[in-house]
């Protein structure tokens, strides 16, 4: 870890870092999301890899001082490229005694703590119960220690700005993003253009907020707090944006409105953590795509299944309770065999749960969640930016087999932002489609008669003349479609449907994996465990052992080689934010033995206890 | 990018076989709206009348067939769309509203017509219903009301009356029953109206102007179900009821009724409908109906005038008027946006937010 | 066999501390109500003020905190039933009628109440609430309007005004809105009342009336999101707005409002409201309200008033009127099958239909 | 089988079988449901063991005539105890060309075939394709056949009776039954009585069907058909009752209420095949036993959760596509940590599918069918009258462990009837609930302290004075039950979750088996395929082939002893009418590879087709 290592010092006399793990935490109110976004946004234009990861409570605004209340962002930046936010900071920022309390525990030995003193007052201690002041009874002194007054030196530096006193103070959380940028050599520049034309509208709190951004910077300078630099990364040439999970899968979808040449619908309720696309999708209307808010996630699945068959590609989009209430109807998709996509952007379970935590344990109500044998087929993200790839193949497999696809993705990937190298337009995967346009049968058309190869039924919409056809929920005869209650044909039919997606493990890549030769243990993971199981592997190979991995994106029907890979190890070790999954599926398709690693805290896995983990593994 | 994204589903494949075939310009007639699927109704049920009307009036509208849509949930009364040859969704219980609701948005250029039942529509299916209401979606919603779930074998439903004794309430049933032109008018519709299975003229007349109405249309269609609640409209169908107990709304017309018009209806002080002697009160006292009041209170009033189709019940359209179409809305907003930003270019939506270059 | 099924239940527990302490007997206070858990609304949410209120009626009511269910969904409105010291439900999204249908239903001994927003309750439970309504469930349902989403931060809901610019209709809503009092009535409520978080006297009347009232009591609470939807009510709380705007319903007077009275309700003879100037058409034309008439007609044509809370607006009880309650219905169905067949009998139960002897 | 044994004669002259299959098939309007329940029930009092099989489309009345329309009833009977209502019928009454078109194929060469020459016209015949009529054709050669003018004789037979044509006529089923009645010397007064009860306001209704089932009884008297005897069975002696699935369910419900001194509150909305649960019910109210017809699916679990908030036993009953409906509620009592139970009688999927015919597809729905980490018990009923018994454990473990149980039967065992040994009340478990009275925390109550064994949570119920709380589905602190987002408690809720469903292996009988020693094949059945599955290895120990099998009625968890009872094999069978959901659950659990027979037709297996499956799997 940098901080072991005897920094070296840039031309502008700076420590170098080649990373940093920085956690703002605060008050709700205190705009720490914000704050965290706007520098991960300056050291991204600045070059550095980087992850995030946004931690806050369901409430909106629970009272302010309050445990309950406390809002995180974790950024990590890098000069290399990294897989993580990072397990523990090396730098906290805590605007309130709250903050200091909830987060302390996770600062590294010797770390950096920032604090707002201003906010260390009697009531505030008190209800969080500190009976001393941590500032001043020595607590702290494990660690490098700053306490700056944070809300008086904003007062001061807004004079003028011509904003009340409550404006003034809300804008300290500007001034502690000016602290850290001068300590870390951040321009400030991107920062300033983004609040002026954010508070366009509203130019004495943009000055407010500008006037607090550069005394903190100041302040910094002044105070000579210790500066450290993080080189840009190499990374690959190319356009790079920052980019969430969310606004990755929007994007996603959109493009493959436009590969397809299909109008995009999406019928959606608005539930955490899936808002966000309904939210960037909305925006999009010059790309011809319509959503709708719907009364509630049923009439969201059935407005979209009513799109799709009208000749649009239906999209619902929810998280793991809206999941519940749709299973009916994209049961009524998957017998209609109608191309939709389903997101569910999954959170801790089960009811309710943890609103705004992360969590994979819907893999097996994805896969088994419908009455009766209703076989779908599930794709799954893997990081921010792999929202846009699966959005796109989830649309493909749809498009092309005539089936409703479900997407998986969590918390953790819909709100974390990465760098995301730009892909090239050409590169994308034309989805063009063919509508039926004739009669199949002599002058009648079958809407069941089936392609031999993919099994898709022909996809006739209205609008076309002569292929008027019915379908429904009820058992249907193959080929003709009409209803049909006749023994036999629901045999065939039920063979059918499960045949239809079997068949897609021809159409997608192959598992690939990562091993070093003579390894013996396999990860094997899916989801969202992409970055922490890397980061592990990395370390594990540090260490200099042999460890080999693989990652899932295709959970239903899995690649065809699977079996193949993971008979190649000795020992498969399955790590997931659930209570075994995946395993469950690996097992009793392949009667392979697993090794599960399972954590259900709502928190991502730390790169560090998977590497401890899997060690034990490899060693014992 | 809205138009040449959203066209080309419709044209490529109309031009194929030219629009024109089976196509508006074509004169359909109502053999062309049977589809070949067997009908499989009870025989005797109300369904079939209501079917025949629907077929007999499809002609008129100059719609070609392939841009029709008919859309139901489950129930006896959802089978209705096999039997249409024009496309069609059987849906799921309740849903059609919100499946409707999808194929209407997506595809303005469609004629959507929903089939559902007093249960598929008003039990499981009330939110979608009088959310579908509220929007103002161009949907064309016929309720068959029989009173009953048929297709289950003869429970009460929520518009069955309150003692009323069946499979699931063999005490008899203690809910207080929905009027259906109430709560749609409650929910903001822009069209409601009230008719009969075996109404030969009057049923395919409600049709007519709800097809011609922008928005979404809500007929309550009093259908009996001769196996589990035969005679449920007895009050209107039988001899001497059927001239003593329809009361006909007619725009701009007073509302009178019975054999000889010798009964009428007048809006009290407080707004309330009474049912009156014409004798007594004299014509020019009776309530003119107004269909197109901006304001449903009257429409409101005068649902109030029969609870359940028990006595004098008002026939017709109890409202109709303009309110913006959700779906144009969103078309509208579509074309705004690529005239003011320009048609989609995904390249540009990539490049643009947090950006920087790597050589 | 009903009694003995059902009181051991409440007795059994009850007799051990002796149903006196915090019982009715026991006066309690403001404080008794207030529950062990941290509030967690949004500094200055409206939210607090209607707690505060119902915090101080509930200790008049004479009831037990251990006889009282408070059930919501979800929501921010619905995190209520935490902050009461009494038995509560925090339910899922919608589902909060239902619930409580299920609470009161098998306990008719209990007071029940329902907290739900205008998401809650009007977009994804619609269904239940117009169901419960219909049934004359003995529920108190409190609906938070405060016309947006707050939970999900800042979505428009079912009660937002056309044009509403939110996270999901940055280009403007294009939803026609409910209307709560409408929609109730058109759902048969037998008791629908509107008021406002800030009414520091008119809140807790309404929610004493809520309380004595027998069968399903439906609250429409205008509730300022000061995050999301600042001053949506600003026409009612607004200094200037406050007296012009407040249109207060009193049983057996005529309607009058503004400052100095100078304003009033009339209906006309289509049985619509409308707002004169008293001056001008004499105190004696005005619309005297009557909140027990049976037909809902006035208290409808009372709720086209104002469409939504940006003029002169009707607070008060719409309606209040007897209908039978759902529960007790069945209780005395219970009653009276016990009563006529004897109290059931297990093995007489299985010994009777198509039974035989093998020895 | 009896047709080849020849047959004895008994002291009447009756020609002696062991058993008989009767199937009853015409229009739906004909009545053969009735008909066939009629003859069932003279043959239950006579005292044959039974079985039956009522067979009808989804339509209530399909046009008359149609093969859509037909409806048929089978009924099993025999001097010894049977399994099965019968593979295929030896005697088959048509009472229309499309009765017979849509069920000759299913009648044993040489079978008797009975059909109501009256219904044989140009117009019938030409409704479902007859070019001939095969009453003349010839084609009917390979069957004892009798044709009766059955509509004359019956309308000759009610004159006098007072009823009009149309109801005359409507009697025509009466007459068969009194044909098939004198055939195999059934008393006629049981059917006699009923229909005087039934008809008790309609007399000369009551009197028309009396004539005609008379007339019938007359007819195969003087036509001198063929007379046959089945003995009564040799049943263990007792009082015995003919019952069907969901009323032997609803029966089950009521005696836990009873045994428990709680009230039963059932939240229903009606769907085929589940809708007889709630009809069974509601009619029981001096039980005490609250009905509700809710709205939807949504609310009549929502309101079965708030009656068991209440101290009632809140209960729900559906069929596959409600159980969709049902899965966010469920997920919410499972939070609440709530006993309620979740009835699901199984019917064809997916989506509406086929609502009047049986499956077992839905028991990976119940397992994971609800986001997040969601485990509950599951049992199943495997018999129609053992619907009693699963309704009494799932509503027992319900109770003892504060949890959703889902009970899994089918619309096989809904509808079918056997007799049944009316159990002693003594007999039946005693499921006295204590309720918290006290707090358990000092002077708190602590809804989540647990029970050391069970790791129940108290059941504090409304009227209890100073045990107020709230409970909901965010996560909640251990033992206070408060709101909690921390990611400790959050795993440690979610094992304790866990491990108490997995605690009730302790309170589960084990798994039975029954094997030949010897024997390597282990039939593994769960549900309605009991019967089938019985009369199969009765066949092929009759070959003298050494056959295990082992039924589970416990699905999750799984006894304690099932992995030890399996590994004693070397090949596990398991038939499901489904595409292999308990062999998935099997796989995953004990890494023990299945050999799967699946039958996904809407319809029972036969013993036969079992028979010989299994016989290739020992054989081969
Ligand atoms: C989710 C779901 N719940 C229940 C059912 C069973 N079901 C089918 S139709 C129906 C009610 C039919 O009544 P109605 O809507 O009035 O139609 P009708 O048969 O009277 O025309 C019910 C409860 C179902 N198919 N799906
Ligand atoms: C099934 C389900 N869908 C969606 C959500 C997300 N959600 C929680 S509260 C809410 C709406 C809240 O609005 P409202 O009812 O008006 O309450 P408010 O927060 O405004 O008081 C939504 C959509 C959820 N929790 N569950
Ligand atoms: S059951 Fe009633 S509604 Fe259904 S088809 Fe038969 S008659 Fe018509
Ligand atoms: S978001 Fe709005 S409604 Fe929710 S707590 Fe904050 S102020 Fe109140
Ligand atoms: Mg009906
Ligand atoms: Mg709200």
């Amino acid at each position: 870890m940098s901080q072991q290592a005897p920094p070296q010092e840039d031309a502008t006399g700076r420590k170098e870092l080649d990373r940093v793990v920085i956690r703002f935490a605060g008050d709700s109110g205190d705009g720490m999301q914000l704050t965290g976004d706007r520098f991960t946004s300056a050291s991204a234009i600045f070059g550095n890899d980087l992850a995030t990861f946004p931690d806050y409570p369901a409430e909106i605004r629970a009272p302010a001082g309050t445990l309950a209340g406390v809002s995180a962002f974790q950024v990590h930046f890098a000069d290399f490229d990294i897989l993580t936010p990072g397990d523990q900071p090396n730098v906290l920022v805590a605007m309130n005694p709250a903050a200091l309390k909830a987060h302390l525990k996770d600062l590294l030995p010797g770390g950096l703590l920032i604090v707002n003193s201003d906010a260390f007052d009697e009531r505030n201690l008190e209800k969080v119960g500190y009976s001393a002041n941590p500032l001043t009874d020595g607590s702290l002194a494990g660690y490098q220690f700053f306490e700056i007054p944070m809300t008086k030196l904003t007062v001061e530096a807004v004079k003028g700005s011509g904003v009340n006193k409550k404006e003034a103070e809300r804008s300290k959380n500007m001034l502690a993003l000016g602290v850290i940028c001068w300590m870390y050599g951040r321009p400030l520049e991107p920062t300033v253009a983004w609040l002026e034309k954010k508070f366009s509208k509203k130019p004495n709190i943009a000055d407010a907020n500008i006037a607090a951004l550069k005394a903190g910077h100041a302040f910094g300078e002044t105070a000579e707090l210790s500066a450290y630099s993080v080189k840009p990364a190499v990374l690959a040439p190319g356009n790079y944006k920052r980019i969430t999970g969310n606004q990755a899968l929007a994007y996603g979808l959109i493009a493959a409105s436009v590969q397809s040449k299909l109008p995009l619908f999406l019928g959606s309720y608005p539930i955490t953590p899936a808002s966000d696309i309904l939210h960037e999708l909305s925006r999009h209307k010059n790309f011809g795509v319509r959503t709708v808010q719907a009364e509630d996630e049923i009439a969201a699945a059935g407005m979209a299944l009513g799109a799709s068959f009208s000749g649009h590609i239906g999209v619902t989009t929810t998280s793991g309770p809206g999941l519940d209430l749709k299973s009916e109807t994209i049961g009524l998709a998957l017998s209609m065999e109608l191309p939709m996509v389903i997101v569910d952007i999954q959170r801790g379970g089960p009811s309710t749960g943890l609103p705004t935590k992360t969590e994979q344990s819907d893999l097996l109500h994805a896969m088994y969640g419908r009455h009766g044998e209703a076989p779908l087929p599930i794709v799954a993200s893997y990081s921010p930016s792999s929202c846009f790839w699966a959005a796109i193949e989830a649309t493909r497999i749809a498009l092309k087999f005539m089936t409703p696809v479900i997407l998986l993705s969590d918390g953790y990937l819909a709100n974390g932002a990465e760098p995301w190298r730009i892909p090239a337009i050409e590169k994308l995967p034309d989805l063009t489609v063919k509508f039926a346009s004739q009669p199949n049968v002599g002058d009648d058309f079958w809407p069941y008669l089936r392609d031999d190869d993919t099994l898709a039924r022909p996809w006739a919409i209205p609008g076309t003349p002569g292929l008027q056809h019915r379908l429904g929920g009820l058992e249907k005869a193959d080929g003709t479609g009409n209803i049909s209650y006749d023994a036999d044909n629901h045999q065939l039919m039920t063979d059918l449907r499960q045949a239809k997606i079997k068949a897609i493990e021809e159409d997608i890549a192959p598992l690939e994996f990562d091993a070093d030769d003579g390894a013996t243990v396999l990860i094997l993971g899916w989801g969202s465990t992409y970055g922490a199981i890397g980061a592990a592997v990395r370390r594990i190979r540090a260490r200099g052992k042999k460890i080999a991995r693989a990652h899932l994106r295709h959970l239903n029907p899995f690649p065809k080689n699977t079996e193949e890979v993971l008979r190649r190890f000795d020992k498969i070790v399955v790590p997931e934010m659930n209570m075994g999954q995946l395993s469950k599926l690996v097992r009793s398709e392949f009667l392979i033995p697993t090794i599960n690693i399972n954590q259900v805290k709502g928190l991502p896995f730390r790169a560090g206890d998977l590497e401890n983990r899997v060690l034990e593994i490899i060693d014992g | 990018m809205v138009e040449p994204n959203r066209e080309p589903i419709v044209d490529d494949v109309t031009q194929d076989r030219g629009v024109t075939e089976g196509g508006a310009t074509a004169t359909l007639t109502r053999e062309d709206f049977v589809s070949d699927q067997e009908v499989r109704w009870c025989p005797g049920c109300g369904d079939y009348a209501i079917m025949a009307a629907v077929q007999g009036v499809m002609p008129e509208l100059g719609i070609p067939r392939e841009k029709m849509v008919w859309v139901s949930g489950i129930g006896c009364s959802s089978r209705f769309p096999y039997y249409m040859n024009t496309y069609g969704i059987h849906g799921i219980h309740g849903r059609a509203p919100a499946i409707a609701t999808g194929v209407a948005t997506a595809r303005p250029d469609l004629s959507v017509w929903v089939v559902t039942g007093d249960g598929d529509g008003l039990s499981i299916g009330g939110n979608h219903l009088i959310h579908a209401l509220r929007r103002n979606v161009n949907l064309k919603i016929l309720m068959f009301n029989n009173q009953i779930y048929g297709l289950t074998k003869g429970q009460y439903s929520p518009t069955s009356e309150i003692g009323k004794v069946t499979k699931s309430t063999p005490f008899g049933s203690l809910e207080h029953p929905f009027n259906p032109v109430s709560i749609a008018l409650g929910a903001e519709a822009s069209f409601v109206a009230r008719t009969l299975d075996v109404e030969r003229k009057h049923l395919p007349e409600v049709l007519r102007r709800a097809a011609a109405h922008q928005g979404s249309a809500f007929i309550e269609i009093y259908q009996n179900c001769n196996i589990f609640n035969d005679g449920a409209f007895i009050a209107l169908t039988g001899k001497e009821g059927r001239s003593a107990n329809r009361i006909y709304l007619e725009h701009g017309k007073p509302i009178v009724f019975g054999a000889n018009h010798e009964k009428g209806v007048r809006m009290t002080q407080e707004g309330r409908c009474e049912i009156v002697n014409v004798a007594d009160v004299g014509e020019d006292k009776l309530l003119v109906h107004d269909e197109h009041r901006d304001d449903p209170s009257l429409a409101f009033a005068l649902s109030r005038v029969a609870d359940g189709p028990t006595g004098p019940t008002p026939l017709g359209i109890f409202r109709d008027v303009q309110r913006p179409v959700y779906g144009e809305g969103i078309e509208q907003q579509l074309r705004r946006a690529s005239e003011s930003q320009g048609p989609g270019d995904l390249e540009k939506l990539l490049a643009t937010g947090d950006t920087w270059t790597v050589n």
